[in-house]
């Protein structure tokens, strides 16, 4: 019974199919917090949650069971049978752009906070109108 | 084996989120969000993407949460 | 010469900012000045030189690696930036009082940046390196327009780098698909591939593609915070963004959607977008009384006839949309530039300005670039108005034709408001004049308005091959994959 | 009351919102999961046979996709930058800094060697295993930070973090400037490789050359970032 579970869970196709619906729930709740939360360190927050959730779709679906880390080891000495490279090279700059966003922005929140007291979204109105 | 941890992770990821995002508390948030990036170190390792998974911990887990801090501590508490 | 060095150079003057401080107080601003000569003089002999379209290869040949594309519409645009990028910085050589730093020459650092990467956005043949320089470019426009560190700056730049935020999150999205399942970033590559694609799939990522590209170009349903970022960043940043980045977002948007193309109903959904949002645009603008808020609605409107003037795929329609952007950027430069100037003197930023300000030249300078931008015979934005009014025309498409004649009614009203203010008998005495590198630099970008508008016909080959280019995507896979 | 009642209509409105566009993703997703194609990537990983580095992951984000990095370590200059700016770096007064005590200050130095010689090692052997410039050089960054939090009297130098900085960035485009003249194209591998040098440290050519400049130069950034950051707190 329980092996029949586990041998079910470790099609591709079903890890596939899991990734996606895990990566798109991820997904969800970072646009739910993007639109409902105000705060700027929870925007902040919910915007890594849906980079995150991309992340995890791109790196999960791109995914082979049974193919090995692109990288030669003790037992694997040919660049056969091996995960895409490319995707991982992808994730690994856009991580680092996604942090130095973030940085530059909390540094833009905190001398704003500094100037005027607003840590708010919907209290940011120093333009007219 | 290996189907069974990732569906199990992400969805402890999902709820994990779900609490840092409606979570009054910003300190509480802020070590939640923190808890999203190791799970998802955990899943590019279950991926076979150490690279990724190494830049996660150490960017997006060390730096970030430093940031954070940063922002929690000049930002205030007040929600 | 190589088109990397439109990029290069730049990085490499970023990085070795440090070392040029150490040539004297304006190490930093001259050696900026001669860069932007050099690359300027560069592309003008690209332009020369060129007989036909050619890829430069970057690390590996292109359908694996990254390669630059120039052809004449590329070279079109990195003319139009060098150009525009060297006039702001001798614009700005003289304004440098208005920034609250010690070094306030590392600005000439974020318009390399800006430069480089609005270029490299628009020579690269890589999808994931488009997204590069897109940040380089976004994080470059952010700094930018809280730079001032005024509340109003601040918050600003913060709307704009978390809508960047946003939009970038939709464009990796886009970008994963169609590496999942194409299984290459390669523009010809996916080019090709696309058509085969189921048509939920195509939709979807041409819908990222749109809300992330969209975020940045200023379109209708997702432009509510422009007008915020456009008030809060001083005048000479908005300069750059209407007549520079905007357009080289612009310009990769469109580029991208006629190499893959969902469907027809596609692009006439995109029509009708830019219709509305021109409409809509110069609807609120008649409300408003922040001049640098009035001239960002009307950027927004033009960006809307560009998107009607770029949705229709015609070649004739097409190189009126690149008249009308040449027109567009010359005549925003101009007046945000002049802004800049009479905000930094008479320290008010509302409309009531034009009332006080006594200064003949700007004042001369600033009605020829908004008489071009309504579309004056004899004035730049004449011409291209005309060729797409003709194409809507011809294409029977009469209701579109209405809406756009109907907006241009209404911004005929609140500039000839503007205009009257301007031609109002001045109280003061006591005139302003701007210095002399500013004159020049205003009046070089008058009389290229006033040349496209007089001859048109010197540039129209030129136009007409671009567009031609812009919407052969069958001779840029050929390009591209035929090089290996 | 009223404000209260706002408040619980947006989250409605916003979770709605947001489940409508996340199931419609779903909708179309679920039907049209990608299956294993011959991608680019396995052109590379063939290609990679010959390069003479281990870890194919560093060969494509160094030499085969390497214009990417460049924009890469331009976007956190640039962002460096930006917070330097923000955070304006100020003369530092440690009156208000809470004084750290004995056991974590020596707890601080025993480690801080460790991480620094773990940063380097990850930076080295990018080429031959998992890690490489950026791991390398934010380790690097976080043992700096760590000094930074515990001692009272560590401080950059601001000197030579600049100048290393410059040096690491200059090097860099320079670097893909000679590929440019000697083989005609930006960031070429202008350096002998060959599968046959495999393991050793200076395999691959200008692989493990440019990720360890690749490595200093975000060191020094994020040294940098963490500094303004901290210095920030300071002054307050």
């Amino acid at each position: 019974m329980i092996e029949s579970i586990l041998y079910y869970f470790n099609q591709t196709e079903v890890i596939k199919t899991i990734v996606t619906l895990g990566s798109m729930g991820l997904f969800f709740v970072g646009l739910f917090g993007l639109l409902s939360q105000r705060h700027i360190i929870k925007v902040f927050i919910s915007i890594g949650i849906m980079e995150i959730a991309v992340f995890i779709f791109f790196i999960g679906l791109s995914f082979q069971r049974g193919l090995t880390a692109p990288m030669l080891g003790d037992a694997h000495t040919t660049f056969i049978q091996m995960n895409d490279p490319i995707p991982h090279a992808m994730i690994l700059t856009a991580i680092v752009i996604g942090m130095a966003v973030l940085a530059l922005g909390i540094s833009f929140a905190i001398e704003y906070y500094k100037l005027t007291g607003k840590n708010r979204l919907d209290e940011m109105n120093e333009m007219k109108n | 084996m290996i189907g069974v941890i990732i569906l199990g992770t992400l969805m402890a990821l999902i709820v994990i989120a779900f609490v840092a995002v409606i979570e009054p508390k910003l300190p509480d948030a802020i070590i939640l969000s923190m808890g999203i990036g190791l799970g998802a170190v955990v899943l590019f390792v279950l991926f076979q993407a150490p690279d990724v998974a190494l830049t996660e911990a150490v960017i997006g887990t060390g730096i970030g949460s430093l940031i954070y801090l940063m922002a929690l501590k000049h930002l205030g508490e007040r929600q | 010469m190589s088109s990397i060095y439109f990029i290069a150079l730049p990085l490499l003057f970023g990085f070795a900012t440090p070392i040029l401080a150490k040539f004297g107080k304006n190490g930093i601003a001259y050696s900026s000045i001669l860069l932007q000569v050099a690359l300027f003089v560069l592309s003008l002999q690209l332009f020369v030189t060129m007989d036909r379209s050619i890829i430069e290869v970057i690390a590996i040949a292109p359908p694996l690696g990254i390669g630059f594309v120039v052809n004449s519409i590329s070279l079109f645009f990195v003319m139009l930036f060098t150009f525009f990028i060297l006039m702001a910085s001798l614009y700005y050589l003289k304004l440098r009082k208005l920034n609250p730093y010690p070094n306030e020459a590392k600005f000439f650092i974020l318009i390399n940046m800006l430069l480089a990467s609005t270029i490299g956005l628009v020579l690269s043949s890589d999808i994931f390196n488009i997204y590069v320089f897109f940040e380089i470019a976004g994080i470059s426009a952010y700094i930018l327009s809280a730079y001032r560190k005024t509340p109003k700056a601040l918050e600003a730049g913060l709307k704009y780098l978390l809508t960047g935020a946003v939009a970038s999150i939709f464009l990796v999205f886009a970008i994963a698909l169609l590496y999942l399942h194409l299984g290459t970033l390669n523009l010809a590559l996916i080019s090709q591939g696309f058509t085969a694609l189921d048509s939920d799939i195509k939709l979807l990522i041409s819908l990222f593609l749109l809300i992330g590209f969209g975020l940045k170009v200023e379109i209708f349903p997702l432009n509510f915070w422009v007008t915020d970022i456009y008030e809060g960043s001083d005048a000479f940043t908005d300069a750059l963004f209407s007549a520079v980045v905007v357009k080289a977002y612009l310009f990769v948007f469109f580029h991208l959607l006629y190499l893959f193309l969902p469907n027809k109903e596609f692009t006439l959904f995109l029509l009708y977008l830019g219709a509305v949002s021109m409409l809509i645009a110069e609807v609120i603008a008649l409300r408003q009384n922040n001049l640098k808020r009035i001239f960002a609605y009307s950027s927004l409107g033009q960006v809307g006839l560009l998107f009607v003037a770029f949705s229709m795929q015609d070649v004739i329609s097409i190189s009126a949309g690149l008249y009308i952007l040449l027109a567009h950027s010359l005549a925003k430069m101009v007046l945000f530039l002049s802004l800049a100037s009479l905000f930094e003197h008479y320290k008010n930023e509302d409309i009531s300005l034009l009332k006080e300000m006594n200064s003949p030249f700007l004042r001369n300078v600033i009605i020829i670039s908004m008489l071009s931008l309504l579309g004056i015979p004899l004035l730049a934005g004449f011409v291209g108005k005309f060729l797409l009014l003709k194409t809507v025309a011809f294409y029977g498409l009469f209701g579109l034709l209405g809406l756009l004649i109907l907006s241009a009614l209404i911004e005929s009203i609140y500039y000839f408001k503007i205009i009257g203010l301007l031609l109002v008998k001045k109280e003061t005495k006591e005139q302003f004049h701007p210095s002399t590198l500013q004159k020049f630099v205003l009046l070089v970008l008058t009389l290229g308005v006033i040349f496209v508008g007089v001859a048109p016909f010197a540039i129209s080959d030129f136009m007409a091959t671009s567009a031609s280019v812009m919407l052969d995507t069958q001779g840029y896979q050929n390009l591209l994959l035929g090089a290996n | 009351m009223n404000i209260k009642r706002d408040i619980s209509t947006n989250a409605i409105s916003s979770f709605a919102l947001s489940a409508l566009f996340v199931l419609t993703l779903l909708s179309i997703l679920l039907q049209h999961i990608p299956q294993k194609l011959s991608s680019a990537g396995d052109k590379l990983l063939e290609m990679n046979a010959q390069e003479g580095v281990a870890n194919a992951v560093t060969t494509v984000v160094v030499y085969f996709r390497g214009f990417d990095t460049l924009g890469e370590i331009a976007v956190l200059f640039i962002a460096s930058f930006g917070i330097g700016l923000m955070l304006n770096f100020q003369v530092q007064n440690n009156q208000n800094k809470v004084k750290s005590n004995f056991m974590l200050q020596l707890g601080a130095r025993l480690l801080f060697p460790i991480i620094l010689l773990f940063g380097v090692y990850v930076m080295t052997y990018g080429h031959l295993s998992v890690g490489g410039g950026f791991q390398g050089g934010v380790i690097i960054a976080s043992a700096v930070l760590l000094m930074l939090v515990s001692s009272n009297h560590f401080q950059l130098s601001h000197r030579i973090i600049t100048l290393l900085e410059t040096f690491a960035g200059v090097s860099y485009v320079l670097i893909g400037l000679i590929g440019l003249i000697v083989l005609d194209s930006f960031l070429g591998n202008f350096l002998p490789h060959s599968a046959s040098q495999l393991g050793l440290l200076l395999s691959g050519g200008i692989v493990p050359i440019i990720y360890i400049i690749i490595g200093i130069k975000v060191g020094s950034e994020m040294s940098l970032i963490v500094q303004n950051m901290l210095q920030r707190s300071d002054n307050d």
